[in-house]
């Protein structure tokens, strides 16, 4: 029984101080984390170089070169390509897509670190987020905890399971096979699914729970808008189409059907991007629409034109990268306002398509051109990138939505690919540490110039280094003073001997707070031999008190201190009180249902 | 009303027989005088463009400047076909107007012995050279007209009419085309002055476009131009949008289509039929 | 009305006369579409029409033949020949048998108006082509 | 294959010429009837329809919006019978209710004053002057109105293609003459003035629905069966506008799509 030290206390107001301040977030995490990064060496809790350790750990630098990789990938269209399949699969309800992408992360995550299976879908994410128009808060959250919950299926899924044998050894206790510990992890990430599916309104930021948010309200009438405008068509002229009548124009078509053309064919093979009003539709090309799906299925009945079943010849063209709708609003002192569209003349100038303009609540579609414009008008534009780009340069709109400029590279995509598949084979053929096949990877994508090595560094996410990094000296500090199982002798001693399932919830309980803090391979070493003998002392099974920890210690929901939740906190705008609202249900939840199913099953 | 083209052996004699028809039936002489105004206008030497007419080509010519001599000869010639009751004469015009109804072309022609002859007049030298001078001039004619269009225009198949001053008197010949011309069937209509508007234009774009691609080919039909040129695969874009550049500018152009060939040697079979 | 020009149109592909008719009634002319040419000639048969607008290649009778019928039952009538295998020598063929004009398939609208307002003028009524124009210009 | 559109002073034999017009043409003749029609329509007392279109506006001015809604109701009868084509109306403000057709011969019948007086001395019975003040009147009024409802007179002759002096020329005149300026081409309906003309007929039932609906001061176009509803209203109201409209994209056939607008000036097509 280890004695309280000065040092301990200290630690753990340390402890108290970062969950107090992640809380209230008079500072931000990363910044919490920083000071923790400098406090213990200062409070001679750790040594400096263990204060800086985090930043050159494992986690870290595979978290570095995991976003690295993400990065490229996403530069030469993998994502996309990969995306595709899965919204063909999942359709475009929000809670299908969250269900399918946390099968599939916790799938992959059973097999490998969960940072890794994390961070590779985080590019992933972000696309379906962007075309679907669903707030990217509602899906990282879920698919983040899945990423964790995935390591729970298999004995390899994560650190902690992988030590557990090694360190039962000692007790000469029977090992766990590969799946033994499967039904409970599956039970484990099904559960973790089902809160989000059933409860993710009420936990997720940005959703119904709160409506009187602006950004929330904004969100959803521009998904309004979206579905009143309608999506892309491709068509195809018939041979005849201009034969024995007037020239059929661009502008006829929008002004008789309220449809847009955005794109066309001139014979033979000329693709005009957002073509002019005046442009005669031809015979026999091919030309992309956008209007509602009733307009367009007349205008092409009524003008004997094809209706093709997607995009096919334009792919390539008005494909994500290439091009894309914006939502531009008129700035005040705007030099547009009080014109009309038709006086801007923004098809000629810039080639790109105003759709529609949307003010206080109302669409417009139709006869655009005379609408005088006034501040505030957001105005739908189509084109692409590099038009948007110039039309922003111009100032006289403010963008809402991110432009998506960046030069995609898809003849690089085969490197990107071979880069992933070395880095990947690495870690699961030759197990070399996931740090070094990470990074490896990297390097190849930036020698093979999937990607410079200055985009590298702008798409590493440095609020997520700095909070990992900062919160690894608070975990050696809490094991080297003690800290750790001083807590956990006390704890365990106050309980005394109880029913063994109060004993493996109370373990759990523990574990999951350790885990919190230290690191969860931290906690798992310094908590299995403890409640091993502790469970001999209670006559309860010892291999299911080890267990307990070592899944236990995955139970990481409630503060962004594990890996993937840093991770992802960044990119979904998250806060620690998001994390401490859903995490807080879903860690009881997995408490719940984990001692339910071992006391059920074993 | 139609348009007259005449083409002769002698070119003396045409100019004669072209200009009295024109003066009979009250039609404008197209002749060599345009030379001038080409000369002027597009800042080349009017000896140069003659020259580019009569001129077998040599070894040394440069093959592409007399194309460009050429083609500015033909889009001239064109434009001034385009209004009616024209006699042209001397301009190569019966090699590139083909398959237009309204244009009559007719081909004048001596008996070999009989052009031997006026050549041994007006050269003053004996007949037997001057028979060998003919027999040069008529092989030094099939081989230009070969060289320049890819045409015999010796061949009488090129021509609606041919009349031999053999057997005719020039009054004769004069008055069997100004009878021809009567005929309803050389009325012009819709088709057939679209058919020679078109090749107006043709002529115009191709010119237009010659110096920066000049193995360009073009085609018109009412106001759509279709180019045909030569790329790389990776130039194609930046090449389309150029020809539809230059050429969109030009009057009566609606729209440009721009094939590009990648397959030289088929095309260029193709393209001589 | 009496007034207006009289015109048949005649041509296997429905498309033409579903779009040229629209575009001749804009000048004031009075079409008669026919697809098929036994039921033309039957009504040419019957009726005087200022012009006949014939295709030239259809399947059971052809234009030619068309063309000759009007000239000789109604030697007024100009006679326009349409078709979209325009050649040299079809041209002159079509205006011995004297056909009036000749046109190449596809054509616009306008280039038919205008070929009628020509045999319109010939046949001494004037049709005011412009004033069509200056329509369509304002409207 | 035309319609026209006959105005006329009281007693100009105006009505004379406008049934003999459509006798002659085969032509349906409405002048009255449309205002019937209106009525039955509608469910208004036909007097305060004859009044909308006959009394100044300082009369009608009582009525909250009365005029307003009254001519609403009249120019959708008309343009629903217009969308027949073959028609001649007779009777005030017909060339203003069918404004933006091509197709519309309009024309002006006038004849002089004395003439008038006789002819209506003659039918009603009255003295010289009382019938003179009479019409004097009644011509007054109708400018008043017109100049008050369209900002234009009545009597400029430039509204009109043909304006006939009756007392010159005999009724069997004006009628050939009104005869042979339909046949000309340019008052032929074509697709596109057909077009023009189910336009303006939508649009005119769109706005008598409106009116009906007590949503006043709004002006209504179409094209193509694309229906914009402007109003000078602020947004706010606007807004409710919006909800009175949109009901109407079901109710009323050949609506392709309905918007509203504010702030915008009202298009001079506008109905």
């Amino acid at each position: 029984m280890p004695q309280l030290t000065a040092d301990m206390i200290l630690v753990m107001v340390m402890i108290g101080i970062a969950v107090f301040l992640f809380i209230v977030e008079w500072l931000r995490v990363d910044v919490v984390a920083i000071l923790m990064m400098v406090t213990l060496p200062l409070l001679h809790l750790v040594t400096p170089a263990e204060a800086f350790s985090g930043l050159s750990s494992n986690a870290v630098v595979s978290i570095i070169a995991v976003i690295i990789i993400g990065a490229g990938l996403d530069r030469t269209g993998v994502v996309n390509r990969l995306v595709g399949p899965i919204l063909r699969v999942a359709g475009s309800s929000q809670s299908r897509i969250v269900i399918f992408i946390s099968l599939t992360v916790a799938g992959i995550s059973s097999f490998m670190q969960n940072i890794g299976a994390a961070a590779l879908f985080l590019p992933a994410v972000q696309r379906i987020s962007k075309n679907l128009k669903i707030p990217i808060s509602k899906l990282l959250m879920p698919i983040g905890f899945s990423a964790i919950l995935g390591g729970t299926v298999t004995l390899v899924g994560s650190s902690p399971l992988i030590l557990l044998n090694d360190l039962m050894a000692p007790f000469k206790l029977k090992p766990f096979g590969l799946f033994d510990v499967t039904p409970v992890g599956l039970a484990l990430v099904a559960s973790g699914i089902a809160c989000f599916v059933f409860f993710g309104r009420f936990i997720l930021p940005g959703g119904k729970g709160e409506e009187h948010s602006p950004a929330a309200e904004e969100r959803q009438e521009e998904n309004q808008v979206m579905d009143e405008l309608g999506r892309p068509w491709e068509l195809t002229t018939p041979q005849d189409f201009t034969h024995y009548r007037e020239p059929v124009t661009v502008d006829e078509l929008r002004r008789r059907y309220l449809v847009n053309v955005v794109a066309l064919v001139e014979p033979p093979d000329f693709k005009i991007l957002g073509p002019a009003p005046d442009q005669e539709i031809r015979s026999g090309v091919d030309m992309v629409v956008y209007g509602q799906e009733k307009d367009v299925r007349r205008m092409a009945q009524e003008e004997g034109i094809a209706l093709k079943e997607g995009l096919e010849v334009f792919k390539g063209e008005l494909a994500e990268h290439a091009s894309g709708t914006v939502e531009a609003v008129v700035a005040p002192r705007s030099s547009l306002v009080g014109k009309t569209l038709n006086q801007v003349d923004l098809a000629e100038r810039f080639q790109v398509t105003p759709l529609a303009v949307y003010r206080q609540g109302i669409t417009y579609r139709a006869e655009l051109g005379q609408l005088p414009l006034r501040v505030g008008d957001a105005i739908l534009l189509h084109g692409t990138w590099k038009r948007l780009e110039l039309l922003h340069g111009e100032g006289s709109l403010l963008f809402t939505t991110p432009l998506d400029a960046e030069q995609l590279r898809p003849e690089k995509a085969l490197f990107a690919g071979i880069w992933l598949a070395v880095a990947l084979i690495m870690v699961i053929v030759f197990k070399i540490q996931l740090s070094v096949c990470l990074m490896t990877g990297a390097l190849g994508m930036i020698i093979t110039r999937v990607l410079t090595i200055d985009e590298a560094y702008q798409a590493v996410d440095w609020r997520t280094v700095f909070l990992l990094g900062g919160l690894i000296p608070l975990g050696i500090a809490t094991e080297k003073t003690g800290t750790a199982a001083w807590i956990a002798h006390t704890v365990l001693n106050a309980i005394g001997t109880v029913e063994p399932i109060v004993l493996l919830a109370v373990i759990g309980l523990l574990a999951t707070v350790f885990t919190l803090v230290i690191s969860n391979v931290g906690a798992t070493v310094l908590l299995v031999p403890l409640v091993v003998n502790m469970a001999l002392a209670a006559h309860t099974d010892p291999r299911m008190a080890a267990l307990v920890v070592g899944l236990a210690t995955s139970n990481s929901f409630i503060l962004p201190t594990h890996q993937v939740n840093a991770l992802y906190m960044g990119p979904g705008r998250y806060r620690s009180v998001d994390f401490m609202k859903a995490g807080s249900v879903v860690s009881i939840v997995f408490l719940v249902v984990m001692t339910a199913m071992l006391y059920l099953f074993y | 009303m139609p348009v007259i083209i005449v083409s002769a052996d002698d070119f003396q004699q045409g100019r004669e027989i072209a200009h009295r028809v024109a003066g009979v039936l009250g039609y404008r002489f197209l002749g060599r005088d345009l030379l001038a105004r080409v000369a002027q206008e597009k800042q080349v030497s009017q000896q140069d463009l003659a020259r580019a007419l009569d001129e077998p080509p040599g070894l040394l010519s440069r093959r592409s400047r007399r194309q460009r001599l050429l083609s500015e000869i033909e889009a001239a010639c064109l434009e001034q076909l385009l209004e009616d009751n024209v006699v042209a004469y001397g301009l190569a015009a019966h090699l590139y107007v083909r398959g237009v109804s309204h244009v009559l072309k007719v081909r004048i022609i001596n008996e070999p012995e009989q052009r031997a002859n006026i050549l041994a007049q007006t050269g003053n030298i004996p007949l037997e050279r001057a028979r060998k001078l003919a027999q040069r001039q008529t092989g030094g004619e099939r081989r230009w007209s070969q060289d320049a269009y890819q045409l015999d225009q010796t061949d009488p198949s090129l021509y609606d009419m041919v009349l031999s001053l053999g057997t005719l008197e020039q009054d004769k010949a004069v008055e069997i085309i100004c009878d021809m011309v009567g005929y309803r069937k050389f009325q012009p209509m819709t088709y057939s002055r679209k058919c020679l508007r078109d090749k107006a234009l043709a002529a115009q774009v191709r010119l237009a476009l010659m110096e920066r691609f000049p193995d360009i080919r073009v085609e018109a039909n009412d106001g759509t131009v279709v180019a045909y040129i030569q790329s790389l695969k990776k130039d194609q874009r930046k090449k389309q949008e150029q020809v539809r550049q230059m050429a969109g500018e030009l009057p009566g152009v609606r729209h440009v289509e721009v094939h590009v060939i990648r397959d030289y040697f088929g095309q260029a079979a193709q393209s001589s039929r | 009305m009496s007034g207006n020009l009289q015109v048949l149109l005649l041509d296997d592909e429905p498309i033409v006369g579903r779009r040229l008719k629209p575009a001749l009634a804009k000048i004031g002319c009075e079409v008669e579409v026919f697809e098929n040419p036994e039921q033309a000639l039957i009504r040419l048969g019957q009726k005087e029409f200022d012009v006949v607008v014939t295709d030239i290649r259809m399947d059971e009778i052809d234009g030619m033949q068309v063309l000759q019928f009007v000239r000789e039952r109604w030697p007024r009538t100009n006679v326009i020949m349409i078709t979209g295998y325009a050649m040299m020598s079809l041209a002159r063929e079509a205006m011995e048998k004297g056909a009036f004009d000749f046109i190449a398939k596809p054509f616009k609208p306008d280039d038919l108006r205008r070929v009628i307002a020509k045999a319109a003028r010939a046949l001494g009524s004037e049709i005011d082509f412009d004033a069509a124009e200056v329509e369509k210009a304002n409207g | 294959m035309a319609i026209i559109t006959i105005s006329r002073g009281s007693y100009s034999k105006g009505r004379e010429v406008a049934e003999k017009v459509g006798s002659r043409l085969g032509y349906a003749v409405v002048s009255r009837d449309v205002l019937l029609g209106a009525s039955e329509q509608f469910h208004i007392p036909e007097v305060k329809l004859v009044r909308a279109i006959h009394d100044a506006p300082s009369i009608l001015d009582r009525f909250s919006h009365g005029r307003y809604c009254y001519l609403a109701y009249i120019q959708s009868a008309l343009a629903e019978r217009a969308v027949n084509d073959n028609l001649v109306y007779h009777g005030l403000a017909g060339h203003l209710l069918l404004k933006g057709v091509p197709h519309v011969l309009k024309v002006r019948i006038i004849a002089d004053l004395e003439a008038r007086v006789a002819a209506e001395m003659k039918r009603e019975g009255l003295s010289q002057g009382q019938a003179r003040e009479l019409l004097l009147r009644d011509d007054a009024e109708r400018r008043k109105w017109t100049q008050n409802l369209y900002g234009v007179d009545p009597w400029d002759a430039s509204l009109y293609d043909l304006v006939i002096h009756i007392n010159q020329l005999t009724v069997d005149d004006a009628v050939d003459f009104i005869v042979q300026a339909a046949s000309r081409e340019c008052f032929q309906s074509t697709p596109e003035s057909q077009q023009k003309m189910e336009d303006l007929a939508l649009a005119c039932r769109v706005k008598a629905a409106l009116v009906k609906d007590d949503c006043v001061d709004v002006a209504v176009t179409s094209q193509f069966g694309n229906v914009m509803v402007y109003t000078k209203q602020g947004d706010r109201r606007s807004h409710r506008l919006e909800d009175r409209v949109k009901p109407l994209v079901k109710r009323i056939p050949g609506i392709n799509h309905l918007e509203v607008r504010t702030g915008q000036p009202f298009p001079p097509e506008a109905c």
